[in-house]
């Protein structure tokens, strides 16, 4: 994980729940990233750095700032970004 | 009836809407009392409960993690979309969070309307797109020790696309 | 949880049926009581309540009459026939009678089943049949000094005949 | 009214209720029939002593001991026989 804004970089806090949560071993994190960046961008970032990400890659979904958002969506400094996988409440 | 009108990350409450994130049994007679109104002919209330089995999996208990603040954003969507689609004077959402023992309650859906068909198709709206749509996860302790989380059967649907309901 | 057996003109009460006519305001709490039971996923309880207007007309309040000891048979065959269109696991009935005020609750159908469809389907079903089928009738006092006498739609459905729903 | 009961003859109770109950100006009668009598007889008697009723007969259903019955139903000595207006419950 890269702590250090650099110039052109932008850094996003990652959320991370249940199932997720446990097979990465983290629940929430900071991460650097050039800009810019997309969400998809951050997913393949994560990915790289926590291969237990890759099974649940397809079921994955992204809230950007606590709103459902597609992984084309372009990060700003600051995001609160989620990994959302298949939810079970009710 | 007079409530404050509040937003934090565990509940919103307006006039007509009642959202709240809870940890303790949820109230059902007190759900019952916000939804009653002089211009709703019909109430419905939808209330989910732990099944002891499932199959031959014998489950001890629930529980609920949650992505709170975004989960009660997401429940005021989904009842701002149904009172748009139906001509509800009320709506309220528990959900419980933590642990859940057996046949308690782990969420309700409340909907009052004019007519007793928009009451049961805007209850049954909201309980089908809080399953898929709110960022809340469901733990199961089984009997056997096992914990496992339980994942929903289709990822929430992205903003602009059809939810296929 | 555990009642006498009972059944008399004014109610049923066997281990999974609970229908009573009531002269006192419905318990929702009481009723959602009755119905938890760990073999149930959903719960769906239907509230009938009174609106103050209908159109350009104000009412006052409601009475309702009954035909008691056919009014609980009819009801308990009602829900005996829920019971085996859906696996419910309970299923209560509670109707008031006398007179009751705007937004109080005159009438609710609480069903538990294993999954939430069923519960929905089988709450509907019950209220519709209701509706048509139990000897009870609404009177409304308007504002403007009128008691009228509220006629159902369609006469109730005889035995064997397609019920038309 | 005949509360006399003749030979081949048989009585039932008949209920009323809510808006009938109002117009026939009576809650509870005691009818005699001869026998044997149909619903439809039993309505057809009602009709001839109580005018009002005819305007409901289309729609008015007879419940019998406290099920409902169509109108060919036979009728026997000391049956309940309810006049049933379209039901407004709920």
């Amino acid at each position: 994980m890269n702590d250090e804004t650099t110039n052109g970089a932008l850094r996003v806090r990652v959320l991370v729940f249940s199932i997720l949560r446990e097979k990465m071993g983290c629940d929430a994190l900071t991460v650097a990233l050039d800009a810019p960046a997309t969400g998809a961008d951050l997913l393949d970032r994560l990915e790289r750095d926590h291969p237990a990400l890759r099974a649940f890659r397809p079921v994955v979904r992204l809230a950007v700032n606590q709103t459902y958002a597609p992984e084309t969506t372009a990060l700003a400094e600051g995001d609160e970004v989620a990994l959302i996988t298949p939810v079970s409440g009710g | 009836m007079t409530r404050p009108r509040t937003t934090d990350d565990a509940r919103v409450e307006t006039g007509r809407l009642s959202i709240r994130l809870v940890h303790e049994p949820i109230d059902v007679a007190e759900a019952a009392a916000f939804l009653a109104d002089p211009r709703a002919g019909g109430l419905d209330l939808f209330i989910g409960t732990t099944r002891r089995w499932t199959g031959d999996a014998e489950t001890l208990e629930l529980s609920y993690e949650c992505y709170a603040p975004m989960a009660v954003k997401e429940m005021r969507r989904l009842a701002e979309e149904a009172m748009a689609r139906w001509p509800l004077v009320r709506a309220c959402i528990r959900h419980r969070l933590g642990t859940v023992p057996p046949a308690e309650a782990s969420v309700l859906i409340g909907v009052a309307a004019p007519h007793r068909a928009e009451a049961f198709e805007a209850c049954r709206f909201l309980i089908d797109r809080l399953k898929r749509q709110a960022p809340i996860w469901k733990r199961e302790a089984y009997a056997d020790g096992r914990l496992e989380w339980v994942q929903g059967e289709r990822p929430p649907d992205l903003p602009g696309l059809d939810t296929g309901s």
